[in-house]
């Protein structure tokens, strides 16, 4: 699906993300793991069009796509979410999934004037569609609601939902566990699993909630210092040196002085 | 003595004149880059506050010299200044209480302090013409020249002239002692430090004890303090009247721009450039290279690059550029 | 009814209140004189509102675009002038085509290569300036020398003047193009000073370049859409017209001809409203809403943001460019020096915060009533002025200094009534729904 | 909520500042078992109160902590729980109740008078000044304080020594750990008798978060109570003394860390399961 | 009825560019109404109100509105007024035609405004620049100067004086070595200097206004010793110049319009002790526009301006007995008896052709920090 090969982004002399290779295939969740400023978002950027790259290539399905801008992207069906929820925030839910559309002739300004009766039938459709989703996503009882004013974890469900407006291919998204309920984060893996399994979506997800990696991927990259430094299911990674020592750890080593200064 | 000719024409020219005009520039834009930097807005009235700031000073100089100060062979308005820095932090402080302030609670996006400020400058444009009227104001005293470009002749044979005014020296030295003073300020105080955090980040700096108002109060003390000196040496170095004062306002925002907004240095550097960039490309060539070059090749035409018409449009063509390549100005400035 | 329709109609009320107020306590005259402008303000706010409220780009150059549907007026609907396009038309023309060569060129340097390319594309500029000045120089030397005084311009395309109109739009657009391919991509307060110096450019351009429409010299006498009041005098039949309405023929011509302006222009401006309003209902301005609301999402969700700003703010420039050409319509002659940004930029930004921004009818609101208050302050001030120096004595110092500075009321009001909406409402006085 | 009108965020470019938003996570169902606060160091007591003129978002909400103690607050999103150390912090107005340091009532000072009175506090996001060096960042969290605080800061730097090498660099430039570093640090430079920290290990990888969790228990450890929000909250629960479980700003549940994670209701409809 | 007053509009730019003129300018128009109110014998003693409105100078669209607004609304009956020659054009041609009212502008000296339709409502006792420029080159061939650079401010009045002047000049075979555009009201002139002392001259014609960016260029002319003698027209000479220069400009040259009748002496005194400077540009004429107005309304017999209108050339012109500044009384006297007037005034009005000053010219040198007259052209 997504070939990256020997990928580099600099900014100055920094080399964010440094020679990364690696492959994503059709229908896999990937899970996409690292320690801080391993260089996993600036990846992210740089697949999606927000950054050019440095150096290398990125493929989709045999086409090279290094370089093009986001909405070509997203018109060849590469999406992504935001670390922090990007979400329109003074119109409606149900038209924050309602805009995404991209084939929409109401938005060629000819048609708003001179086409007003096809625009009325293709909004009727979008309605429809929108609703689906939003059920799906079981938040119906939001569709009227200001995006700006929804909860932090209903935001995230928005993003995904906004995935759904269109057939994707493939999604990235970026963190979506962090400052989000661990319960809410059920019912986004179960999201994300559904469309996996129901609309055939590739995902890559960035988390460092392991528990949450295990649930939903099948297969496991850790990056650090900006290229990959290992991959396999989730129970070879925790198993890997390099990882558990750049990345995992081994847990507290505080605990048990500090229950004995409090006793 | 030929080149020797050549060089000081050059330098009576331009040189002199753009450091001079590049010290006042660069006063003007630190004073709106120092706004943007700690309120983070782009203040559109500066040029009309740095008009407020030298109509107090003119005043309070016409008062001294009524009773018979002066400053002997400087200008008095350089006794006049405090007075007339604090006459204008008074009117800031009234302005922020007034305006700015019930926006900094509402926690408004910059756009409507930008807009906020616009409608500022209008009263304040007003209020100036309103108490000094719309007039030329002469007030420059003392001695006019450190070297008239006479003197020079005569003291050096050359054929060509170079001119030093008391007020461009004037300029140049208190531009670089502000400049000094307000880099310590920042980099070493603490209220300067204080500043640079809340610049920095607004809430943090509360939850560190920092009292937001009072580095706003500092802000806008050094604001007027900066404004009136830019616009009292600029007025000294050339007149003083209210509509070219909002004309200023314009090349002031290009050197603050062009060095970046929010960068101290930036501004400095983006004042001098602007300076610079307007004398020297409208500057014919045909003097120096007619010292410089056999007799046989001296040049008929002017040698300019483009008439003075377009000076104007010049700094502009220069900022478009910059920002072509560098959206946020040379030294990195902010954008928010 | 909404609160918010109740306060449409209460504000608009308004604004028609202090028009007939001026109708009967001034004259009609009067009220159709700023009507007119007002008409024409609203216009061009609605531009700029097309810009900031659906786009929130802060475009403070509408003076430039203003000034360019003025020069749209003259180049379209005054007559060729044949001597001066003999002597040297041909030469500025490919002048010019050879400085747009050159930047083309420059332009594509520095996209294709790879080495050198700086180098490259300088020496190319540099090249091409003085290719570009060897040729156009005589050229603008021969055209500025047939007769100075009162042409030494290329003269226009001799057509009717309303077909300006979209012309001037035409150019603004074309400006708008040429800026929003260099500019837009700057943010807010850049862009801001980056469009008030192009405007400052087309300024200069239009005040140096005599051949193009006399520069400072001016053009005057532009034809009318509408007849001349002497002439409706002068004829009979609008005479008896007048007589039959029991009116007097001068004051009739003039109103007459007023409203015919009126007439024109309102076309224009419901035409606009027509447009902008069934755009912004539509998915294109629901389009233009999350764009605003959120740049980077917008563009993730496939929505090309550039090409998009990049429309709107052409368009936007546009619609202040045909509303410049209207005004220089309604002047009847183009003054380059008169364009200054106090009255062309801001005061046109006081119309739309005042109004609502984001809102087309706030627009218009805020053009009919910051133009009505814009020529109203004058009196107003002097009578507020006389109210209170009343109570002075005659000579005493204050009095004479408050009457004599009546004049810079103007701009006090300006700035305190857009600080009291900012302030009390912040959305404008009809706020976007 | 309505929506400020002097923020409407036109124009180019700038930033979208998102806020989290309103929750509509059904409420727990178990009574909030009463805590015994009166006596505690630092309390919040039946604290309800909103933002501005909006709708009270904490009901009758109790935070309190005790020396040497970590207290860790939980809940879904929007529960309040930022808003509730926000309330604790003096940053918003309490319509009812009161918040009482070390037996004193505190309820009326002014945020800056608390970090005076030894209340330090790093904020969910943005806890550091980007611009300034870390070394600088350090000494604004000793802005208030007029004596010499180099002592402070090397045991700062002891307590975290990658800050020692990086003292001079921009905070801007750290990894996110790094940052969470300098933000804890900067606390501690006020010598707080308080610690509050939200979502500290929001976003930071597993091997920082153990890392900040072992410099947290070290300092509470040297006798400063601990107050934090965490959504990793079962990490959280385990090394706390007393737990909060906070939804739609009432206590719904509190205990020690222990009992909380061994309620079966608690894990089922907070900790995920 | 002849004892109800008449109003006469007073359209200057209060407000923009030429805001520092436009108070002596007006204070002028405003002496020659009362001075003519006060003798009660204008068509037996109607008083006459001045109404003062702001072209803006730059705001044709205000221009308009507030001349509408002194038509229509107020009834003024002539208008002294404008003062920028493009916001007087506009006036002029959508207010003034259309109502029949009269205009006399004492400062728009555009060449263009002269062939402007204007169905004889338009004059101005500023002449056009094309006479001066003819003037200024005689007086400066006379001096034996034949290199001069030319600066301008740029306006049509600027543009056009200099256009004008070069042309004259270089037929005459003098050379101008520059000729070179200032704004007014900018922040700095060091670039526009630079380029004319590169560019050389015996001496800087200095075609622009002294209380805007004339001065500013000869300020740093002088400072830069660039060039220490000037030749200035009429936009640069008043008491303003000498105030502001003092000896640093001795030596230099320029005209200005006068005639060596003690008429702009006078004037200036009347000015002083009304407590404003008579020698501000334009203020003399704006006294005469004034003048003009009324006196055409006296010998016409009537205020309405279709009457007047074709008097005010016979007022201005000879035959008939000089009249000074402060001296309106005996002209409406004489007018009243059936007598012939001409109208001399503060700037010596001749009107010629399409209604416009003749161009009379003192020339005036500068010595020992004076202003002297040295004679008339
Ligand atoms: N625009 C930028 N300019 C300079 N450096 C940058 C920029 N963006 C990212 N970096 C640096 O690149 C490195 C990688 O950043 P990135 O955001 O990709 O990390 P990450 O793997 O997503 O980390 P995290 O898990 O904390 O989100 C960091 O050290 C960061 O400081
Ligand atoms: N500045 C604010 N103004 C108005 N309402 C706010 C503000 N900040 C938060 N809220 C509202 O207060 C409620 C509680 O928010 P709070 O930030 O306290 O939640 P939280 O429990 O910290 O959630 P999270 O786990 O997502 O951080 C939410 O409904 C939110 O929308
Ligand atoms: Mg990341
Ligand atoms: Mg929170």
């Amino acid at each position: 699906m997504i070939e990256v090969t020997d990928l580099h982004r600099h900014f100055g002399g920094f080399r964010a993300v440094d020679g990364a290779t690696l492959r994503i295939e059709p229908g896999t969740i990937t899970g996409l793991i690292g320690p801080n400023g391993a260089g996993k978002t600036t990846l992210f950027n740089v697949i999606a069009g927000v950054l050019k790259p440095t150096s290398g290539t990125v493929t989709m399905a045999g086409e090279d796509i290094s370089g093009l801008p986001p909405h070509e992207l997203f018109h060849k069906g590469l999406l992504r979410t935001f670390q922090i929820a990007h979400e329109f925030s003074s119109m409606t839910c149900r038209e924050n999934l309602m805009v995404v559309p991209g084939d929409q002739s109401g938005e060629g300004l000819w048609n708003t004037w001179f086409g007003r009766k096809r625009i009325a039938d293709e909004e009727r459709a979008l309605r429809a569609k929108a609703d689906e989703v939003l059920e799906f996503l079981t938040i119906t009882h939001l569709a009227d609601q200001r995006a700006g004013q929804i909860s932090g974890g209903q935001k995230k469900l928005l993003e995904l939902g906004r995935t759904m407006m269109v057939e994707a291919k493939i999604v990235f998204l970026d963190e979506v566990g962090a400052g989000v309920n661990r319960t809410l984060l059920n019912t986004i893996a179960d999201a994300i699993l559904r469309l996996n399994q129901e609309r055939n979506y590739t995902f890559v997800v960035i988390e460092h909630d392991m528990d949450f990696i295990g649930r939903i991927s099948d297969h496991v990259i850790c990056m650090a210092e900006g290229h990959v430094l290992a991959e396999g299911s989730l129970a070879e990674i925790k198993a890997n040196e390099q990882v558990i020592e750049a990345y995992l750890g081994t847990g507290l080593k505080n605990k048990d002085q500090l229950a004995g200064a409090s006793a | 003595m030929e080149p020797l000719n050549a060089l000081v024409s050059l330098a009576n020219f331009v040189l002199i004149p753009a450091t001079a005009y590049g010290a006042q520039l660069a006063l003007g834009a630190l004073g709106v880059t120092l706004i943007y930097g700690i309120l983070r807005f782009s203040n559109f009235a500066h040029g009309d506050t740095m008009a407020f700031g030298t109509m107090a000073v003119i005043l309070t100089t016409w008062g001294f010299q009524a009773i018979g100060i002066s400053a002997g062979p400087l200008p008095t308005a350089l006794l006049a200044l405090p007075i007339g820095i604090a006459v204008t932090g008074l009117l800031l402080l009234g302005t922020d209480r007034v305006v700015y302030k019930f926006y900094r609670t509402k926690k408004a996006v910059p756009v409507t302090f930008v807009i906020a400020s616009l409608g500022v400058m209008f009263v304040m444009n007003g209020l100036v013409r309103f108490i000094i009227g719309p007039d030329d104001q002469l007030f420059s005293d003392g001695a006019r020249f450190l070297i008239t470009a006479g003197d020079f002749k005569r003291m050096t044979g050359l054929d060509e002239g170079m001119a030093i005014k008391t007020t461009q020296v004037i300029t140049v030295v208190v531009a670089v002692i502000v400049v000094a003073i307000l880099f310590w300020f920042l980099n070493r105080t603490r209220t300067g430090k204080s500043m640079r955090a809340y610049s920095d980040n607004e809430d943090l700096a509360l939850l560190s004890g920092i009292n937001p108002e009072r580095v706003v109060m500092y802000t806008w003390l050094i604001v007027a303090a900066l404004a009136t000196i830019a616009g009292t040496l600029y007025g000294l170095d050339k007149s003083f009247k209210p509509f070219t004062y909002f004309q200023l306002l314009l090349p002031i925002f290009a050197s603050a721009i062009v060095g970046g907004l929010g960068s101290p240095v930036g501004a400095i550097a983006g004042g001098f450039l602007i300076a610079f960039a307007e004398v020297t490309i409208t500057y014919p060539l045909k003097k120096v290279l007619g010292y410089l070059m056999p007799e046989a090749l001296e040049p008929d035409g002017l040698i300019q690059l483009l008439s003075t018409d377009y000076k104007f449009a010049v700094s502009f063509v220069i900022l478009i550029i910059v920002l072509l390549f560098r959206p946020t100005g040379l030294f990195a400035g902010k954008s928010v | 009814m909404s609160s918010y329709n109740i306060r449409v109609v209460a504000l608009f009320s308004l604004v028609a209140v202090l028009f007939v107020g001026t109708g009967f306590i001034q004259s009609w005259n009067v009220a159709l004189t700023i009507f007119n402008m007002g008409l024409i303000s609203a216009i061009m706010a609605l531009g700029v509102n097309m810009q900031w409220g659906y786009a929130g780009l802060f475009n403070v150059g509408i003076m430039g675009f203003v000034a360019l549907g003025g020069l749209g007026t003259v180049l379209v609907s005054t007559p060729p002038n044949t001597e001066a396009l003999a002597a040297g038309g041909l030469r500025v023309v490919g002048g010019l085509a050879l400085g747009a060569a050159t930047v083309i060129a420059a332009i594509m340097a520095y996209r294709r290569l790879k080495t050198y390319r700086g180098w490259i594309t300088a020496a190319i500029l540099l090249v091409g300036f003085f290719v570009f000045r060897a040729v156009l120089d005589p050229g603008v030397e021969a055209v500025e020398a047939v007769n100075p005084a009162s042409a030494g311009n290329i003269g226009g395309l001799g057509l009717p003047v309303l077909l300006a109109w979209p012309v001037g739009g035409l150019l603004a657009a074309g400006a708008a193009w040429v800026i929003g391919k260099t500019a837009l991509g700057l943010r807010s307060d850049y862009l801001a000073i980056a469009t008030l110096g192009i405007a400052e450019i087309v300024i200069a351009i239009m005040k140096n370049e005599d051949w193009l429409a006399r520069g400072v010299k001016n053009v005057i006498g532009l034809p009318r859409p509408v007849p001349y009041e002497i002439d409706l005098q002068a004829s009979s039949g609008f005479r008896n017209f007048a007589t039959g309405l029991d009116a007097d023929p001068v004051t009739a011509s003039t109103i007459a001809v007023k409203l015919a302006y009126a007439g024109l222009f309102g076309v224009v401006l419901l035409l606009l409203i027509w447009l902008t309003q069934a755009a912004l209902a539509s998915p294109w301005g629901r389009m233009m809403r999350a764009i605003r609301d959120n740049e980077v999402a917008a563009e993730a969700m496939g929505k090309d943001v550039t090409a998009r700003h990049l429309q709107i703010f052409i368009l936007g420039s546009a619609v202040v460019g045909l509303a410049g050409a209207m005004m220089t319509t309604l002047d009847g002659q183009l003054t380059p020096g008169t364009y200054q940004p106090l009255r062309y930029t801001f005061l046109i930004w006081v119309m739309v915060i005042v109004g609502g921004s984001g809102n087309n009818w706030g627009s218009v609101l805020g053009g009919f009533l910051i133009w009505w208050l814009w020529v109203q302050v004058e009196p107003l001030g002097a009578l507020l002025m006389e109210g209170v120096t009343a109570g002075m004595a005659d000579g005493f110092w204050l009095k004479g200094h408050l009457l004599a500075s009546v004049a810079h009321m103007r701009l006090l009001t300006m700035g305190v009534i857009l600080l009291l909406v900012l302030r009390f409402s912040p959305k404008g006085l009809l706020p976007e729904r | 909520m309505t929506r400020n009108d002097w923020q409407d965020s036109r124009g180019n470019k700038d930033r979208s500042i998102t806020r989290p938003g309103g929750s509509t996570m059904e409420q727990g169902s178990a009574p909030a078992d009463r805590v015994e606060t009166t006596n505690a160091f630092l309390v919040g007591d039946s604290m309800t109160g909103g933002y501005g003129q909006g709708p009270d978002i904490l009901h009758d909400c109790t935070i309190a902590v005790d020396p040497g103690e970590i207290a860790v607050i939980v809940g879904p999103n929007g529960a309040g729980k930022s808003t509730g150390m926000k309330a604790v912090f003096g940053m918003l107005n309490l319509r009812k109740g009161s918040v009482r340091l070390d037996g004193e009532d505190i309820t009326a000072l002014s945020p800056q008078d608390r970090v005076v009175r030894g209340m330090g506090f790093v904020p969910q996001t943005s806890n550091i000044f980007t611009s300034m060096t870390v070394e600088e960042n350090l000494e604004m969290g000793a802005f208030i304080r007029r004596d010499d605080f180099r002592q402070t800061m090397e045991q700062i730097y002891d307590l975290f020594p990658i800050l020692r090498d990086k003292r001079r660099q921009p905070a801007g430039e750290l990894s996110g750990g790094q940052r969470q570093q300098v933000a804890v640090g900067r606390a501690l430079m006020t010598k707080p008798k308080v610690l509050m920290l939200d979502e500290p290990t929001a976003g930071v990888s597993p091997i920082v978060m153990d890392e900040l969790f072992d410099r947290i228990i070290e300092v509470a450890r040297t006798g400063i109570p601990i107050l934090m929000v965490e959504q990793n909250a079962r990490q959280a629960l385990e090394i706390a003394d007393r737990g909060y479980v906070l939804v739609q700003g009432r206590n719904a549940h509190t205990g020690t860390g222990e009992e909380l994670l061994a309620d079966p209701e608690v894990r089922r409809s907070f900790l995920g399961g | 009825d002849a004892h109800s007053p008449i109003k006469l509009g007073v359209v200057l730019g209060f407000t923009g560019p030429l805001e520092s003129l436009a108070p002596a300018m007006a204070a002028g128009a405003e002496m020659a109404m009362s001075e003519v109110s006060d003798s009660g014998m204008l068509l037996d003693g109607v008083m006459v109100e001045p109404v003062r409105a702001d072209s803006t100078c730059i705001d044709a669209a205000a221009a308009t509105s507030a001349t509408e607004r002194l038509i229509t609304g107020d009834g003024v009956v002539g208008i002294v007024g404008a003062d920028c020659s493009g916001v007087t054009g506009a006036m002029l041609s959508n207010v003034a035609v259309p109502n029949g009212i009269v205009m006399i502008s004492p400062s728009a000296t555009s060449p263009g405004l002269s062939t402007a339709e204007d169905n004889g409502l338009f004059f101005r006792t500023a002449p056009s620049d094309a006479r001066q420029g003819v003037i200024m080159t005689e007086i400066l061939m006379d001096k034996g100067i034949e290199s001069v650079a030319l600066t301008y401010t740029n306006n049509d009045y600027g543009k056009g004086l200099a256009d004008a002047f070069q042309t004259a000049f270089e037929e005459a075979g003098g050379e101008v070595t520059i000729s070179a555009a200032h704004e007014d009201g900018k922040a700095d002139y060091s670039a526009e200097v630079g380029a004319l002392a590169a560019a050389g001259g015996d001496r800087l014609v200095v075609a622009g206004y002294v209380d805007q960016g004339g001065s500013g260029i000869v300020r740093a002319s002088i400072d830069s010793g660039a060039f220490d003698t000037f030749h200035f027209p009429d936009g640069m000479i008043s008491q303003a110049l000498v105030d502001n220069f003092g000896s640093e400009i001795d030596g230099s040259t320029g005209q200005n319009p006068g005639t060596d009748s003690p008429g702009a002496k006078l004037y200036q005194d009347m000015a002083s002790a009304a407590d404003y400077d008579g020698t501000s540009p334009f203020s003399a004429e704006a006294y005469d526009a004034a003048a003009l107005i009324l006196l055409a309304m006296q010998a016409a017999g009537s205020t309405d301006p279709a009457a007047y209108k074709d008097s005010v050339m016979d007022v201005a012109n000879a035959p008939g007995e000089q009249i000074l500044p402060g001296e309106l009384a005996k002209g409406l006297q004489i007018l009243k008896d059936g007598g012939d007037i001409d109208y001399v005034g503060a700037s010596a009005v001749e009107l010629i052709g399409p209604g416009e000053s003749a161009g009379n010219y003192r020339e005036v040198t500068f010595e020992n920090g004076e202003l002297v007259v040295v004679g008339y052209r």
